[in-house]
């Protein structure tokens, strides 16, 4: 897919929580197509401690609104000011990137996406098309507590929500691979994006039952784009780029 | 009209700004954003004689105005070079050099001859100064016996444009300059990156997996600068040169200093269109100080 | 209550955090700002046996997240620092080390032997490192026999702490470190300045007058914490860590690669309190580690 | 005078014209002592290549409305942030830095304050101690056009304005030194401050009438308070930091 830098215009900036917020891009042409599980590499203006671009994925893509979702958690300097965006700020993004979730082999599988945290970014928009698509899809949502769990209703527009939470204010209490769905129902496609030691866990559990299974892995980022080799990820094949060859991986191909 | 073209030894570069290895992939991971044709020159990713696999994740640290890699010349090695990768850039309409990598003077011999005969490939840039693998790398350019060892075995056997990419991490680079000069270099580029560390002091871990990496970006600005500067007073030959150029300003300082040409890195990762703006940004300057050719800058620093 | 003092050599210092040399005038300076006793040890300004005026204007530029200076150890001479100085900084409640710098080994000598008998001056830091004088200043520290004969030398004659600043501008820095140990130094301080240029491009002039000059801040801070971790592998005497420290996290980060102190230099100028906050920060960090001592974070990273 | 380093709150920014902006500083607390010719440094934040503090003059005191105003001129990215900033906004500053200019020896004497550019700041709040200590001063202000002559009512209320521009658009048409109220007028003390030609030819007339004067002079900073000896000036007593033995010279000093 032809990547593009871009100069996008806020359109809305939704705290969600004082570590969450929800920033709505735009245009005046359309955005070009993007995929679920690809990303964008940000930059971040006027942050004197942020000298590379920010991976952030593509949340959501509304094409009749003509708006690109991203869903951010404060972390350090970067992902703050991204949150402090004005309206009208502009942000320079290159975009598309990287590959994206594969189809399940069939549309009347049952499929299941397991996020955590801020992870579950990249799930919203993977989870629109395949309920557009006609797959039947649940949502297996984790987090610390119940603020970490973000976009329940817009996740319930596309397939069931079922959620946990560590401290139990919020869903069943545990670790998502703990949620009781995983033994009731019969799913044929994991998709999962969160902390590393949750996809791991996932993986194991899918890995286990043999299902299909794709993760969408973090890796420290330079270009975003191929060129620097600094975000490998060692696999069957080899160290492979996180940028080009995922975030999308099958975890078959992991040395998990 | 102003002439952005210079001389490199027998070549001709259409303007002066190249992009530097390690950076810019193969070229075409950025033709989506940039005719890449217009570019002066392009220096593709090192590579070594067998192919490597790099550095264990993490490679790469975010530092003050920087950044510190380790990604220990991963690449496919020179053979896969010339049968997969070399066919699809050909074709890109500038001048395109290896950078050549080694452990041991035979691996260097054997990777140069190799690409003697590829057509479209007019020079190699003779990398004797990584500093993120074992084994050669680093050391050969960090005293000037083995530079010079290098140079000379090299030379030998390759035919064209001999670039030599010099470390930073020495007490006097001008003497290593000199001693890569005297063996038949043809160019001399720099600097490649300064040996650098970070720490994650929450974890009490370093941050990369080889603990040490190279430091790139416009931290080293001035460092390189002054290099170049000591440099071209000390060699006759034309030099490159580079570090943490981010705009056409960097870029004028360092032919200021004395560079024939400069090479673009960590820039590209910020701002993919980078070069075509440093060529635009040099042609407006020229305009502007009533200077007809590029060649006017080289050196042109009042001390 | 966590335990802040650390030892270098003979000596305990109250806290790790100190000064250094040419950033805090003589620690009056930022007495408006803050209770300077706090501070774990103050290295004064760059002294030397008659005075200088160091070079002319101007002396500094402002580079990617750091600058480069190019003073040249002005100074009235170490006889007006007995004088008229010393007794106006003797009374602060910490530390004082002075920096003695010297064109020629004799300078040294005498520099050293007049400080000798200050009571209140626990030692000096032996500046074999700065880039910014025509004559001695670096070239000492960039070269084991060289800098050997200044260690030994001064070492004959003075009797307290010898704390001796190592010069980031060598191929080996760890090799001039087993050198300066050999011949008696207490301690090793490092870096001093990387050298680097600056340049005006519209003017097409340097931009210093000196046309090079020190590197300092936050940009060099990964080639310090490199170095500072080669040298502290190599060396059983004390290493004090410094280079582009903006914070507390930066201090730790120096400790953990092995230094026992730190120094805050550029930093000062952004924020003239910045010793008091990253004293409280470190003590912080024990805190939330559950560490009872400073001292547990000396070469405590984990690789 | 004790220095202190403060968090200002921004009060009013007044944009002058598309160079210059008067930025109005205030504090819940009294404002320190400061004297005219004294100067701040102030940090810039989010400003990602202004590494140090920028110095910038106390062009005026408000005593009663607990205000410090700032004239500044956007030359680069730092003073082109402090010129956008908001009313409410935190401006670190150290303060009051530096000398002062001295009083005329004689009440009755005749002064004249030279200023060019953005080189007027200090002088206005000078001005308003000379008026208000009884002095009989004059203001001759010089640009290269009239958009570069500032504050022209603000120094009418202290004393009479003669002004110069290049290109004859206000004033009498030429530099400083060649206006008519030099020759027409008896001044027994000349302040200046501005470019450094301009205070180079106007010292050179003081030096040739033989007048009392004092000029405030420039210099790359690293500290702004004698830390670094970065600021030197040759002086006929060597280098002087023009930082504390400055920024306020009496011409006779400096090697000019
Ligand atoms: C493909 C991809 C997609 C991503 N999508 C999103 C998203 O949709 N929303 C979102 O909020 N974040 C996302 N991230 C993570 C995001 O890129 C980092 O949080 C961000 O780069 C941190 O920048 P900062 O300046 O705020 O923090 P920094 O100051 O750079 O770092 C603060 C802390 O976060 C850690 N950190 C920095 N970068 C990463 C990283 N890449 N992975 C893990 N830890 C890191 C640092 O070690 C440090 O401890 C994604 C990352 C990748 C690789
Ligand atoms: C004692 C003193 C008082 C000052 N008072 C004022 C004031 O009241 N109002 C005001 O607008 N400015 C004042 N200045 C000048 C002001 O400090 C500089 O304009 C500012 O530092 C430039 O910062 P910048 O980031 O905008 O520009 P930069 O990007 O740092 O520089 C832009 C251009 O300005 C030049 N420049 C930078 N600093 C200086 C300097 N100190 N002198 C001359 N040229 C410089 C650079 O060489 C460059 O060409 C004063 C300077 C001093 C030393
Ligand atoms: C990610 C990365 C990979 C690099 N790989 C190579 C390489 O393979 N061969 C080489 O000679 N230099 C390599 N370099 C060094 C650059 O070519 C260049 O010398 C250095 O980055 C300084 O320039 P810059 O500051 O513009 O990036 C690499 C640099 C980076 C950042
Ligand atoms: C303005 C200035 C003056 C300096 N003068 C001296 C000096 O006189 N003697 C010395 O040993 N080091 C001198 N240094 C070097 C510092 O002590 C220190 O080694 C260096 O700046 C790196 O630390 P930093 O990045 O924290 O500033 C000077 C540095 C600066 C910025
Ligand atoms: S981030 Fe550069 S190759 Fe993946
Ligand atoms: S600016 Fe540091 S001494 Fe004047």
């Amino acid at each position: 897919m032809k990547k593009f830098m871009l100069d996008l215009v806020v359109k809305e900036n939704k705290s969600l929580n004082n570590q969450y917020s929800l920033v709505i891009l735009t245009s005046a042409d359309p955005l070009p197509p993007m995929l679920p599980g690809q990303f964008a590499e940000v930059r971040v203006d006027n942050s004197p401690n942020t000298f590379l671009r920010r991976p952030i994925s593509i949340n959501f893509v509304d094409i009749e609104k003509n708006e690109l979702w991203l869903l951010i958690q404060k972390v350090g300097e970067g992902t703050r000011k991204l949150c402090e965006a004005s309206i009208g700020d502009s942000i320079n993004v290159l975009l598309p990137l990287g590959n994206s979730f594969s189809f399940p082999a069939n549309k009347e599988d049952k499929v299941l996406l397991v996020g955590g945290g801020v992870g579950i970014a990249p799930l919203l928009f993977w989870g629109s098309m395949l309920h557009a698509n006609g797959y039947n899809c649940s949502f297996l949502l984790g987090g610390r507590s119940a603020e970490n769990l973000l976009q329940l209703n817009d996740f319930a527009a596309f397939g069931t929500v079922y959620s946990t939470t560590e401290d139990g204010s919020y869903g069943e209490k545990g670790f998502v691979t703990q949620h009781s769905v995983l033994e009731s129902q019969d799913f044929k496609a994991i998709y999962s994006c969160g902390p590393t030691p949750m996809m791991k866990a996932v993986a194991a559990y899918a890995g286990r039952k043999n299902i299909f299974c794709e993760v969408s892995l973090e890796n420290t980022m330079a270009c975003g784009f191929g060129a620097c080799l600094c975000c490998v990820t060692d696999t069957t094949e080899g160290h492979l780029c996180v940028c080009t060859d995922g975030p999308v991986f099958n975890i078959s191909k992991l040395k998990w | 009209m102003v002439d952005l073209s210079i001389k490199l030894g027998q070549m001709q570069l259409k303007n002066p700004v190249m992009t530097a290895s390690g950076t810019f992939g193969y070229g075409v991971e950025y033709s989506d954003f940039m005719d890449v044709s217009r570019i002066g020159g392009i220096i593709v990713k090192g590579t070594t004689l067998r192919d490597r696999q790099g550095n264990p994740y993490p490679r790469m640290a975010e530092t003050p105005s920087g950044m510190l890699n380790a990604v220990g010349l991963q690449n496919k090695g020179v053979d896969y070079f010339i049968k997969h990768i070399y066919p699809t850039v050909k074709d890109i309409n500038t001048d395109i050099f290896v950078n050549v990598s080694g452990s041991t003077v035979e691996d260097y011999i054997e990777t140069a001859e190799r690409l003697n005969d590829l057509e479209k490939i007019p020079g190699i840039e003779l990398n004797i100064s990584c500093p993120n693998v074992k084994e050669g790398g680093m050391a050969f350019g960090t005293s000037c016996p083995s530079a010079a060892q290098v140079v000379k075995s090299v030379r030998r056997v390759y035919k064209k444009e001999l670039m030599v990419k010099l470390s930073p991490n020495v007490t006097d680079i001008s003497e290593i300059a000199l001693a890569v000069e005297a063996q038949g270099a043809d160019s001399i580029s720099l600097i490649n990156t300064l040996l650098g560390m970070a720490i994650d002091a929450e974890k009490r871990r370093p941050v990369l997996s080889t603990v040490t990496g190279g430091l790139s970006g416009p931290a080293v600005k001035p460092v390189a600068l002054r290099m170049v500067w000591q440099v071209a007073k000390a060699v006759k030959i034309p030099v490159v040169g580079m570090g943490g150029i981010m705009n056409a300003t960097d870029a004028i300082e360092f032919m200021l200093a004395g560079a024939s040409a400069v090479q673009i890195g960590t820039a590209n990762f910020i701002d993919p269109t980078i070069t075509a703006k440093v060529i635009d940004g040099i042609e407006d300057y020229l305009v502007c100080h009533k200077l007809s050719s590029v060649r006017d800058l080289i050196g042109a620093l009042e001390v």
